[in-house]
């Protein structure tokens, strides 16, 4: 008859009605400022470089490999390499990038740079409150505005971070131990060669990740 | 070069057919005959921004009074060329930008995309990532439909309601995908020959759990909806699209089902895993807008069948092709066309490559834009009321349309 | 579904004079497409369409490309005062657009049957017969290539630009085209970008 | 009690005395419009609050609640907004009349509010012809719109425009018509003579016209054709936002858009005020034992309840379309009430019926003759044309 479909749907909406006072799954808004709905472990949203130890400028990662340049989609990342080098976490002479620039007016959070990265240098953040009232100049972050130490990576992205730290320990111990075994080598051999790592040659770190990561 | 029935110099460009007649062509004769008025016709242009044109769409119609006379679609105000910016970065590169081509659905544009290329590569896709494939395509199935019903009834001015019941919905299915992927829109997940990463602690549960409510959810949408009259006046008999014409115009998806036509791509190709599931495809037998509602209600209830098997049988092992290279892909030259029944209807991806890591030729299938052929002939006739049904019932997304 | 052969020798057969050439795909093989002469081309569509062990009635996807002029260096023997030497000859192969047009059957459910039309290149002779009559799902993507490509589909019944803008010039996909520096650069332009915004911004500040 | 019952009329005759002689006039229809037009406008305000919050409630959200305690500053930030908009007139617009449609919505929506009782003895003016002018003033506002929709030189507003002129001359007949039952029944077009013919009590229930079959079917088609003629969902065709943008108000903005918006409440108000003065015993208490509790207070409450109807309705269907409308109007609503007069009729004729039962044989009769009616055009609107549907798999 016409008209039940009315009441029908009438009731459903009374029904919401009623229940959005006494059930949370019918009153589903958050109240933004005041509540934030706490960030899943995944969520990511802009790019960060990731810094072990004090310094956020001496301990990066990155290498300035420019790799992440490159496959970076819309291309907002701007990398300038050094022109000295410093030892990195393993002890071995790398660049570092003299100018580290991502542009997050273009950044499109694909997590493409993180997962090309063989140095597990550049992670994914999860800021998203980045409104400024300027569109230029606050909305390039520059290098320091993006080191941000490896106790946040873990807070953010704890299995992940666990993971990599477990796997950058291992690398290094392994590299401990091949050093030591050099140097002992030398001590027997007592050779004049240098033995200075080759920086060109690929890091192992690239080697042990995976493709999936 | 003889391009020049492009009509710029018409001021009704949009409107004429060659460029040389104009509007004039649909005003009345000067001289009335016995029962006519001579009332003028009305020349609207709905869009680029009307409230139901779905984003920056436009319609130029022509009015007889509110009957439409004449419809023509006008695309191009969201066009960043795509296929441009695809053949210009590397294979991968692509990847997060087909999540923005039909940015309701980024799971199913990604796996057409990953599809298409695992063809060209000669990938294979581990059995676990073709289970979580199925398991995000089908939630995607779910989320877009849901959206869909809530849009059309907001076009039929049901002031929203509808609308936030199915976003209520969607959201949990999203949430899905943010603690899944990272991100809730722009999932980007999939990689060729498998996925990007494992599913995280609990996350089974959490879809199962979701799968479990949605029926219920469904219901109620049903129950709100289905049987109201206003719904039932407004929608049915309105916009029908015959088979033929259906078939004719390269019209896919619901759409295409809701005139009558028995074609799921996930029956005919069995692409991925679906021959496993057992499902059934419901088809409308009149090709109106409550046809093509009814449809995609139906349709829900079977996808949520797959969900539940494929939640119960995933296998343990690996989500990645091993052969497959993130960085240096380069498949060898040829070309491949992959497709998948995306929500909207026949996602393809037509990929030629050179041997070089950038797609020589990427090209999209849109479903959207294709269904959108037939327009005009829905509406005739029609008023304009109905008009933004009937558009509201194409289910299109401006990001694909216009790529 | 016929093998691409059989289907050749069908068309043959039905359309008196088409010339139907088989185009290897080198990573697909049951990819490979079937070359049309734009001649019989509408002919050979509807036979394609209307057979019905064929019965392709459903022109899924239509794709422009454009292959541009390609240098090839031959090797020939030349006789060069008076003796016989290997020099080397580049030969400019011209270019061409193409419309392949993916052709599946939704009522025996198979396919899919790849066509391909060529034009004879990429300047002068740009047009080719419009398959919107047969496949009336043609009708946007032929357009989009009209628009994109630059082929000018004869037959068509509403030829104009889709994505671009009526007053439009160019055709965007093309391998050659050359974009317009017409837009706002991003903030921090970098590499070419910057070298493209200092060279406008040096060319307004002259004007 | 009875005090508080008329501590208004108190109020206004003991500041009437106050004032000089000479100028008694004037004070006597300041203290008449001065508190009809705050009450009116602060029930405006207050139902666009609780529209929204409760419109939120439907729709699993809070509704606006950031502006004041539980949000309820919200209508004073939105009018403070409007005020300070930029007032927007087309470049082609007639400017003159695209400046007076506002105010030719909300003047007569006002004058309506002149005849209703509110309570005992509050009536504005107590027409004879209170019923007449109520509709002839009302009526007025078809005007407004068309100058609105026409004056902006917009093709959404003038289709708005044409819109709401075709709904609300069809909507005025069935809306008419249905009232002409209770003129027929109480014999007077005088609004507090209506709500007097309505105010005695049986057994303790009230004698309301609602609780008779053809004041109950008359009460729905009065409330249907009301909101139809007052433009809410799910007649709200001549502003439909999702097919012509905003209707006839397209291209008005600030404080003109904000006394349209507040022109349509206030012509939604004052249906809601008739149906209660004509079917629900005005401002009558609904049982005899509460009769000495102000009666003002009933006119509210019952006035409160059916705008909450409005309300929930205006959350769940969608919209009609035109034909519909129409067709719905001329061959659902008119029909119907025709039939209601002629059950008013027989209801008014069998009142001499002395039997023992013949109240339940009374009903029994007007209701199944209604709801015979109800039945039969129903199915010729809705059933007839599409029967039901059963949907098939493909194979």
């Amino acid at each position: 008859m016409l008209g039940t479909g009315l009441i029908q749907g009438l009731m459903e909406t009374a029904k919401n009605f009623v229940g959005s006072y006494h059930d949370e799954a019918r009153l589903v808004t958050v109240q933004y400022p005041e509540e934030k709905i706490p960030a899943k472990e995944n969520s990511r949203n802009f790019p960060f470089l990731v810094y072990d130890g004090e310094d956020p400028q001496a301990g990066l990662r990155c290498v300035a490999c420019q790799i992440c340049e490159k496959e970076c989609p819309p291309k907002c990342i701007y990398i300038v390499k050094s022109k000295d080098k410093k030892p990195d976490y393993t002890g071995k002479a790398q660049l570092y990038p003299a100018t580290f620039d991502i542009d997050v007016s273009v950044c499109m959070s694909c997590q493409i740079c993180v997962e090309v990265c063989p140095f597990d240098a550049i992670k994914m953040d999860q800021v998203f409150e980045l409104s400024t009232s300027d569109r230029f100049a606050t909305l390039l972050l520059k290098k320091t505005t993006l080191a941000k130490p490896n106790a946040y990576f873990h807070q953010i992205h704890p299995t992940d971070a666990a993971e990599i730290d477990g796997r950058l320990a291992e690398e290094k111990r392994k590299a401990e131990e091949k050093a030591k075994a050099a140097a002992a080598a030398k001590a027997a051999a007592a050779a004049a060669a240098t033995t200075g790592t080759d920086p060109k040659a690929p890091p192992v770190g690239g080697a042990a990740k995976s493709p999936t990561n | 070069m003889s391009l020049t029935s492009t009509g710029a110099a018409n001021p009704f460009g949009a409107l004429s057919a060659n460029g040389t007649e104009s509007v004039q062509r649909f005003s009345r004769s000067p001289k009335p005959d016995p029962g006519d008025l001579g009332g003028e016709l009305l020349e609207v242009s709905m869009g680029p921004h009307h409230p139901s044109t779905h984003g920056v769409f436009r319609m130029d119609v022509v009015l007889d009074g509110e009957t439409v006379v004449k419809l023509k679609p006008v695309f191009g105000y969201l066009h960043r060329n795509h296929e441009k910016i695809a053949e210009n970065t590397s294979y991968l590169g692509s990847m997060p930008y087909t999540d923005r081509l039909d940015y309701l659905c980024s799971m199913t544009n990604n796996w057409a995309y990953a599809l298409s290329v695992e063809k060209l590569a000669g990938l294979q896709v581990p059995e676990r990532a073709q289970y979580i494939r199925v398991i995000t395509a089908e939630l995607t199935r779910l989320l877009n439909h849901t959206c869909l019903i809530g849009f059309l009834l907001q076009d039929m001015g049901a002031l929203g309601t509808p609308m936030m019941y199915a976003f209520r919905e969607r959201e949990k299915i999203l949430d899905l995908f943010e603690s899944l992927s990272g991100a809730r829109m722009m999932c980007n997940y999939m990689r060729f020959g498998g996925c990007r990463c494992e599913l995280p602690k609990h996350w089974l549960e959490q879809a199962r759990q979701v799968v479990e409510d949605f029926p219920h959810f469904l219901d109620e949408f049903e129950a709100l909806l289905t049987g109201n009259e206003i719904l039932l006046a407004r929608s049915q008999g309105v916009g029908v699209l015959p088979k033929d014409l259906a078939i004719n115009a390269s019209i896919t998806g619901p759409m295409l089902r809701a005139a009558g036509v028995g074609y799921d791509i996930r029956k005919v190709d069995n692409y991925g895993i679906y021959e496993r599931f057992e499902f059934r495809v419901p088809i409308g037998a009149h090709g109106d807008v409550f046809d093509r509602y009814m449809v995609r209600v139906l349709e829900m209830r079977e996808s949520l069948g797959i969900l539940r098997k494929a939640l119960t049988d995933i296998p343990e092992g690996p989500i990645m092709d091993p052969k497959s290279k993130l960085r240096g892909f380069k498949p060898k030259a040829g070309e491949a066309y992959g497709r998948i029944e995306g929500p909207k209807g026949e996602l393809g991806f037509y990929l030629i490559s050179d041997g070089s890591a950038n797609p020589f030729r990427y090209r999209v299938r849109p479903p959207s834009l294709i269904n959108l052929t037939v327009l005009e002939d829905m509406c005739l006739g029609h008023n304009v009321a109905d008009v933004v049904i009937i558009l509201g019932s194409v289910d299109i997304v401006l990001g694909e349309v216009d790529r | 579904m016929l093998s691409l052969d059989q289907i050749k020798l069908r068309i043959e057969q039905a359309v008196p004079g088409a010339r139907v050439e088989l185009v290897p795909n080198g990573a697909l093989a049951d990819q490979a497409s079937l070359w049309l002469d734009a001649a019989h081309a509408v002919e050979c569509a509807r036979f394609l369409r209307e057979t019905p062990d064929l019965s392709f009635d459903y022109a899924s996807n239509v794709t422009g490309v454009d292959w541009p002029d390609t240098t090839v260096k031959t090797k020939v023997k030349k006789v060069v005062e008076g003796q016989e030497t290997d020099v080397e000859e580049s030969v400019v192969k011209p270019g061409f657009l193409e419309a392949v047009y993916h052709l599946y059957s939704m009522t025996r459910k198979h396919g899919p049957l790849v066509i391909r039309l060529r034009t004879a290149n990429r300047t002068d002779s740009v047009r080719l017969p419009s398959f919107t009559p047969v496949w009336r799902g043609a009708e946007f993507q032929e357009r989009e290539i009209f628009d994109l490509f630059g082929i000018v589909f004869d037959g068509h019944p509403d030829l104009r630009r889709l994505l671009m803008w009526d007053g439009f010039q160019d055709h965007p996909m093309r391998k050659d085209y050359v974009e317009p520096d017409d837009y706002e650069y991003e903030p921090t332009p970098h590499d070419e970008v910057l070298e493209k915004a200092q060279s406008r911004a040096a060319k307004e500040a002259n004007a | 009690m009875e005090t508080l019952d008329q501590i208004f009329v108190l109020a206004k005759h003991w500041l009437v005395a106050r004032v000089p002689e000479p100028l008694a006039w004037l004070a006597t229809i300041l203290l008449s419009i001065g508190p009809l037009i705050t009450v009116f406008a602060s029930c405006f305000a207050i139902t666009t609050i609780v529209e929204r919050k409760a419109l939120g409630r439907i729709q699993n959200r809070f509704g606006p609640n950031r502006v004041g305690p539980f949000g309820l500053l919200q209508p004073l930030a939105d009018g403070l907004k409007m005020l300070i908009k930029e007032d927007l007139v087309p470049a082609q617009a007639d400017k003159v009349v695209h400046l007076l449609a506002p105010f030719a919505l909300v003047v007569p929506a006002w004058l309506t509010f002149s005849v209703l009782p509110f309570g005992r003895n509050m009536t504005v003016i107590d027409l004879d012809a209170g019923l007449l002018f109520f509709f002839a003033v009302g009526a007025s506002s078809e005007l407004a719109v068309f100058m609105a929709g026409w004056s902006s030189r917009n093709k959404y507003a003038l289709m708005g425009a044409m819109r709401g002129i075709a709904q609300m001359i069809s909507y005025e007949v069935p809306l008419v018509l249905s009232t002409v039952a209770v003129v027929m029944s109480v014999g007077s077009l005088s609004l507090p003579s209506i709500v007097e013919a309505q105010s005695a009590y049986v057994f303790g229930m009230p004698t309301w016209h609602v609780f008779t079959p053809w004041g109950l079917s008359g009460f729905i088609l009065f409330l249907i054709a009301g909101a139809a003629e007052a433009n809410r969902a799910p007649f709200d065709l001549p502003e439909a936002e999702s097919e012509i943008i905003a209707g006839y108000l397209t291209e008005y903005s600030g404080f003109k858009y904000a006394l349209f918006f507040m022109g349509e409440y206030l012509g939604l108000f004052a249906i809601t005020g008739m149906g209660i003065t004509l079917f629900l015993g005005g401002w009558t208490a609904p049982v005899s034992f509460l009769a000495t509790t102000p009666s003002w207070f009933w006119f509210f409450a019952k006035f409160g309840a059916i705008i909450a109807l409005f309300i929930w309705v205006r959350g769940t269907v969608p919209r009609l379309r035109m034909d519909q409308l129409m067709k719905f109007a001329w061959k659902f609503l008119v029909p119907l009430t025709l039939v209601n007069l002629v059950v008013a009729a027989f209801w008014h004729f069998s009142g001499t019926w002395q039997f023992p039962g013949a109240i339940f044989a009374r009903w029994l009769l007007g209701a199944g003759f209604i709801g015979g009616a109800y039945v039969t055009l129903g199915r010729a609107l809705h059933t007839n044309q599409f029967p039901p549907r059963v949907y098939a798999y493909a194979e």
